[in-house]
């Protein structure tokens, strides 16, 4: 019998484990969780983990960009040119604007605040399809003036292939940051719409919170993209 | 082992003793290390194997003093491989400056080599023994890999970039020459042979067969067939650098850096003329990507190469192997255009 | 023991038990299930099939090699034989087999948790490894890649013909499933542990798999991004990897072994944490150096990393760079040759049952040794030159990856086989099996250092005659490794309906896993364990707590 | 143990300083600092980065393992940016052979 027991369990007595008194009848807890947060800490920690993810993913371009530019300078320096800094500009402003609103959004759901989270969450989609419209506009004037790599790529001086490099590089951040903003969009609808229905408040707002985290992960990555994609040649004389 | 079973690769280069001492080395430490750890493993399985269900070994937590020295010992014996390889890597890449040039260009799925005497061989290659000799090799289409088990050497082909690999054959013979890096359908059939003869022999070999004209005058009338010498000339109409006594010298960019005129350096200028334009020039010259083979890009450079400044006393910058090769176009020596470095 | 074993028997008879497989039935209750038990099952079944498709092009090959030239298939169809081993073998066996079979059951059981933190995120990770498996076996059956599993460009990118696309979707949804596997791990481990489970009483195999995960996580997006820009590449030719658009090939190898290097750690690590298990259970003693061999894995994980370079010493990388790659090479040698000494002193005075868990385990450590060991001719500048790309390359890595990863996959499968089923496997059949590999196992790889270092490249439809023998002697030892995989296949199967019913611990061992019934019930534990003392703590005179 | 309330006006002081920040990179974009632009354009960009994670993000209010996390993403990018980088900038002992290539001053 002492072979039981000393397998490292203390025997057949329920022990009661975490903080009982705090969330642990509330319909949102899940069945393997021990009370709410502990169930909150995992969602975050796994939110985190997920971004930790995504700044590897776009790393691997940051990489090929990093290497590209380091062995054309000028090249990049020039065809960054050819991109309008000033809706470059626009966007990081509405980006950072959006990241505003939804942090507000998000301390509106901490707070209870039923419909000031549904209307700062839809102001973050506002904004967030302001930016994505800005950017259709910026893809189509790529798109006329033949900038868009591939077999239409029209590029005037000697250094066509660097700069067929660069806007390729522009297109996959770019693109592969406007697809996250695009799958982020849905996801604050939905959220908005259960604030609005009342279903965080103080005691439970993790959804909101872990959303809030994505859309600030994209709004860094566009505070990055924009100097590196935008401004290269903002000094130089030629739009 | 059985006989008939090859156990040891033959060894015909300057090279081979040193990478087999290391090995050698390497594989003496790895079966004193798997027969202590396989001895121990056996013996304590066998010596304190369970004798009842009841039984209850003690509790040996761990020791500081054998972590440590089963840490510090393997650190300091990785420390002095480390240290030996290291030391054979580099010299596998410092090239004796006396070697002889070959010019090799994989493609898939053949070896295609160059002489500078004109000579052309395709996966063979005939090299002179007690002889160092330098390749300069790259690819026209995938990556392939130059290896020559019996020298111990190899090196990647690379598309677009230079790369080299030398070695001294120390044994006339034959040996094999594969494609190490896999490069398609036929990548096993990329292999050719290594001739290595007696200097004597490797002479009559160069002097006989329809060896035609020189490297560096095939690079010279590709030179002129693209019209190169239109704006590469010594005189004061030039509109590109001037490329006698280039090679081998520093030049002065138009970034404000400077660059060693290397094989690389040429070819890179044939090819993306505007990724280093010579400072006191402007970019205007067009791309030839496309519009000469790999190989003609070698006659090229050995072209290049060859053009000396006539001015200058003293040997060429990079010794014996250029000789024979004509000296540069007829033009008369001018003034240097601005931004050509001057040694 | 036997006591231990009525107790717990009278204890189920009591209870006339559910355990997690005979709590529902049907087809719907497996495929939507989110216990992490039945999901570890799903991707039993799932990676053997994987394994046993890998195998088959395994056997293509060593038939191929039995004669010099390339007579038995045409060298496309061989290209693409080694190419779909390679695929398949590292993304869709090795890579998940240990951490998302024993793992995805053994977990939650070692730290007292009733599931994974995320439940249904292990179902997805499920789905996405099958979907792409789905790709990659449409990728086969539509006529195969022949790129080699390293899709080295421009040749994938510009030249070959095959189906690289679909496999480079495939692989890149895989890499998905591997990801949140991972992430799942991660957050489980920080957040699900029993009261009283303090980071240092984990057993070893944890900390292994918390290692791994970091890999996972922060690794495979690196890989799934530069299969997309091949993907990319190849299908709108941009330039990103072409040198006559600009583009630079070795950046692709950069990328390509940022990820790939590390996983083969994804690979060995798990391996190296069930060793530890095995190890300590058979030898009923604790692990020798617990700190000392927890933290070697995280080292491996870290440093791990940083080596990536040490396969690029003759593709045109900077001598300089080549030389920091190599000592951070040698270093990462450390943390593993620290294991062997460990799990070695930790067999002295033990108490060790020689069951086939033990003979794994042994295995293990011998294979891992000279498959570590002759890493260290690799990471040798001077002499990778010579074996890189070689047959030497090619035992090497199966020395680890079979002769490691799928011995520690073999015992710890047969370890928690009584406690994954509930029944126990042949004792006498498993201990032939076991042998059979071993020996089979080293007649195939070990005559392939010498070729390597004969100088037979490896990928080679033909080849010259003088490697002829040194070829048969390996398709040879193939076949009898093949029969030895053969045999637990077929009595592991067999023994889920007829083999004996087995007790909660079989082994007498130590770890919460074992202090539930056998098969578990779904919520894992009866009642939540609280951890009061070190992790294998066997000695009857330490850390005991009578209740 | 639950979320840490931030107050509203420490967001908005965040957004204003984010707003200035942008401003300072355009106007520094159209100024010519050599070789010190990429410095000043990423250190303007990491700046920003790090308010939103502090602020926005909460972690200046978070468990040591957050911070841990986040900061172990940004050092294995740094790895992987820095190790490939260091190939292409340290020299290749052969002359002749260079990587396609990156003049060095």
């Amino acid at each position: 019998m002492s072979d039981v027991t000393r397998g490292g369990t203390a025997g057949p007595v329920h022990v009661p484990v975490r903080g009982k008194a705090h969330g642990h009848d509330h319909p949102a807890l899940v069945h393997h969780f021990a009370d709410l947060d502990q169930q909150r800490e995992a969602s975050s920690l796994g939110m985190w983990l997920f971004i930790a993810q995504e700044i590897m993913f776009f790393g691997g371009l940051f990489l090929l960009y990093a290497v590209y530019r380091n062995l054309y300078p000028h090249a990049f320096a020039e065809a960054s040119s050819h991109l309008d800094w000033k809706l470059g500009a626009l966007n990081t402003v509405v980006l950072i604007g959006s990241s505003l609103t939804m942090a507000l959004g998000v301390h509106a759901a901490a707070l209870g605040h039923r419909k000031a989270i549904a209307w700062w969450l839809i102001a973050t989609i506002v904004l967030g399809a302001v930016f994505l419209g800005v950017k259709v506009v910026e893809y189509g004037e790529k798109f006329e003036h033949h900038l868009v790599p591939g077999p239409h790529f029209h590029y005037e001086g000697p250094d066509a292939r660097p700069a067929q490099i660069f806007f390729s590089l522009y297109f996959s951040m770019t693109g592969l940051h406007a697809l996250h903003m695009i799958v982020g969009i849905p996801i604050l609808a939905c959220m908005a719409w259960m604030g609005w229905r009342g279903r965080f408040g103080p005691e439970y707002h993790t959804p909101v919170e872990l959303t809030g985290l994505y859309w600030h992960f994209v709004d860094i990555i566009w505070i990055f993209l924009f100097p590196l994609l935008y401004l290269l040649g903002a000094h130089q004389p030629h739009m | 082992m059985p006989p008939g079973i090859p156990l040891f690769p033959d060894g015909a280069s300057t090279m081979a003793p040193r990478v087999d001492a290391l090995y050698l080395f390497l594989v003496a430490l790895s079966a004193f290390f798997s027969i202590i750890i396989f001895t121990a493993v056996i013996v304590f399985a066998v010596r304190f194997r369970r004798r009842s269900e009841g039984e209850r070994p003690p509790a040996i937590l761990g020791s500081l003093a054998l972590e440590l020295v089963w840490t510090l010992v393997p650190l300091g014996i990785v420390a002095v491989i480390f240290v030996w390889s290291t030391e054979l890597f580099f010299s596998m890449h410092r090239v004796p400056p006396e070697a002889m040039e070959v010019y090799v260009v994989g493609k898939r799925w053949m070896w295609k080599a160059q002489h500078l005497t004109g000579q052309r061989e395709i996966n063979e290659l005939h090299v002179p023994v007690g002889v160092p000799v330098r390749l300069l090799l790259t690819s026209e289409d995938v990556i392939h890999s130059f290896f020559v088990p019996a020298f111990r050497v190899k090196k990647d082909a690379l598309p677009g970039r230079y790369s080299i690999l030398w070695f001294e054959a120390t044994r006339p013979g034959k040996y094999h020459l594969f494609c190490a890096e896999y490069c398609g359908t036929k990548h096993s059939a990329m292999i050719g042979t290594v001739t290595v003869m007696e200097p004597a022999a490797f002479q009559a070999w160069l002097s006989g067969g329809a060896a035609g004209q020189s490297l560096a005058s095939a690079g010279e009338k590709l030179f002129q067939d693209l019209g190169c010498a239109t704006c590469h000339r010594p005189d004061t109409l030039a509109r590109g650098p001037n490329l006698e006594g280039l090679f081998g010298n520093p030049v002065r960019l138009a970034d404000g850096g400077a660059i060693t005129a290397d094989e690389s350096y040429i070819r890179e200028s044939i090819v993306t003329p505007s990724a280093k334009v010579v400072a006191g020039f402007q970019p205007i010259m067009p791309t030839y990507q496309g519009l000469v083979a790999e190989e003609g890009l070698m006659q090229l450079v050995a072209y290049v190469r060859s053009l000396q400044r006539p001015a200058v006393a003293g040997g060429p910058p990079t010794g014996t192997s250029v000789q024979g090769a004509p000296a540069g176009p007829g033009a008369s020596p001018g003034p240097a255009p601005p931004g050509q470095e001057r040694p | 023991m036997s006591d231990v074993n009525t107790a717990i028997d009278a204890a189920r008879l009591r209870r006339a038990r559910l355990n997690y497989l005979n709590v529902s039935y049907g087809v719907k209750s497996w495929l939507l299930t989110i216990d992490h038990k039945r999901i570890a099952l799903l991707y039993l079944a799932s990676v053997s099939i994987m394994f046993a498709v890998g195998g088959a092009f395994a056997v293509a090959i060593r038939l191929e090699l039995v004669t010099p030239p390339g007579d038995l298939v045409q060298s496309e169809t061989y290209n693409k034989l080694f190419t779909m081993h390679g695929v398949v073998m590292v993304f869709f066996f090795l890579i998940p087999a240990i951490p998302a079979v024993l793992g995805n059951f053994l977990i939650p059981l070692m730290i007292g948790a009733r599931d994974l933190a995320f439940p249904r995120i292990n179902l997805l990770s499920w789905y996405l490894y099958i979907l792409g498996s789905a790709f990659g076996v449409y990728s086969i059956v539509n006529g195969g890649v022949d790129t080699g599993w390293t899709f080295y460009v421009p040749y994938s990118t510009l030249y070959s013909n095959s189906n690289v696309v679909t496999t480079g979707i495939a692989a890149f949804i895989i890499r998905f499933s591997s990801i949140l596997t991972g992430l799942n791990f991660i957050v489980t481990i920080h957040k699900m542990r029993a009261p009283g489970l303090t980071w240092f009483r984990l057993p070893l195999f944890v900390w292994a798999h918390y290692a791994t995960s970091i890999i996972m996580v922060l690794g495979t997006p690196v890989i799934a991004v530069t299969l997309l820009s091949v993907i990319v590449e190849r299908t709108l030719h941009l330039g990103l990897f072409d040198p006559a658009l600009g583009g630079d090939p070795v950046l692709f190898q950069h990328l390509f072994w940022f990820y790939s290097h590390p996983a083969v750690y994804i690979m060995i690590l798990p391996a190296m944490g069930v060793i530890s298990e095995l190890v300590t259970a058979m030898a009923r003693k604790r692990i020798f150096g617990y700190g000392v061999v927890a933290m070697s894995s995280m080292g491996i994980a870290i440093v791990g990393f940083l080596v990536w370079g040490h396969h690029m010493f003759v593709s045109g990388q900077s001598t300089y760079a080549g030389m920091i790659f190599s000592a951070l090479s040698f270093i990462v040698a450390i943390p593993s040759a620290i294991k062997v000494f460990n799990w070695t002193a930790t067999l002295y005075k033990g108490s060790v049952s020689m069951q086939t868990p033990m003979l794994y385990a042994m295995g293990f450590i011998g294979l891992f040794t000279i498959g570590g060991l002759t890493g260290l001719f690799l990471a040798a500048m001077g002499l990778d030159v010579h074996v890189h790309d070689t047959y030497f390359v090619v035992a090497h890595f199966h020395y680890i990856m079979v002769g490691g990863t799928i011995m520690g996959y073999l015992g710890g499968l047969h370890f928690w086989w009584p406690k994954m089923t509930g029944r126990m496997y042949p004792e006498w059949w498993a201990r032939v099996a076991a042998a059979v590999v071993f020996i089979g196992f080293n007649l195939t790889f070990f005559p392939q250092f010498v070729l390597g270092y004969l100088g037979m490249p490896r990928r080679y439809h033909a080849y010259v005659d003088e490697f002829q023998v040194l070829n048969v002697m390996s398709s040879a030892g193939a076949s009898i490794l093949g029969f030895g995989y053969l045999l637990p296949a077929i009595y592991l199967i067999w023994s889920m309906r007829y083999g004996p019913v087995a007790v909660a611990n079989p082994w007498g061992a130590k770890g919460l896993e074992w202090q539930t019934p056998s098969p578990p019930p779904p919520e894992n534990f009866p009642v939540q364990p609280v951890v009061v003392e070190e992790a294998y703590d066997y000695a009857p005179e330490k850390g005991v707590v009578v209740v | 143990m639950s979320t840490h309330i931030v107050g509203t006006r420490i967001y908005l002081a965040v957004f204003t300083a984010l707003l200035v920040l942008t401003g300072i990179t355009v106007w520094a974009a159209r100024h010519d600092f050599g070789a010190l632009n990429n410095v000043v354009a990423l250190g303007i960009a990491v700046a920003k980065a790090v308010l939103v994670v502090l602020f926005f993000m909460h972690v200046k209010y978070s468990s040591r393992l957050t911070k841990l996390v986040v900061a172990g993403a940004f050092v294995f990018l740094a790895l992987l940016i820095v190790g490939t980088l260091h190939d292409y900038y340290s020299p290749h002992m052969t002359a002749g052979a260079h990587a396609p290539s990156i003049s060095r001053e």
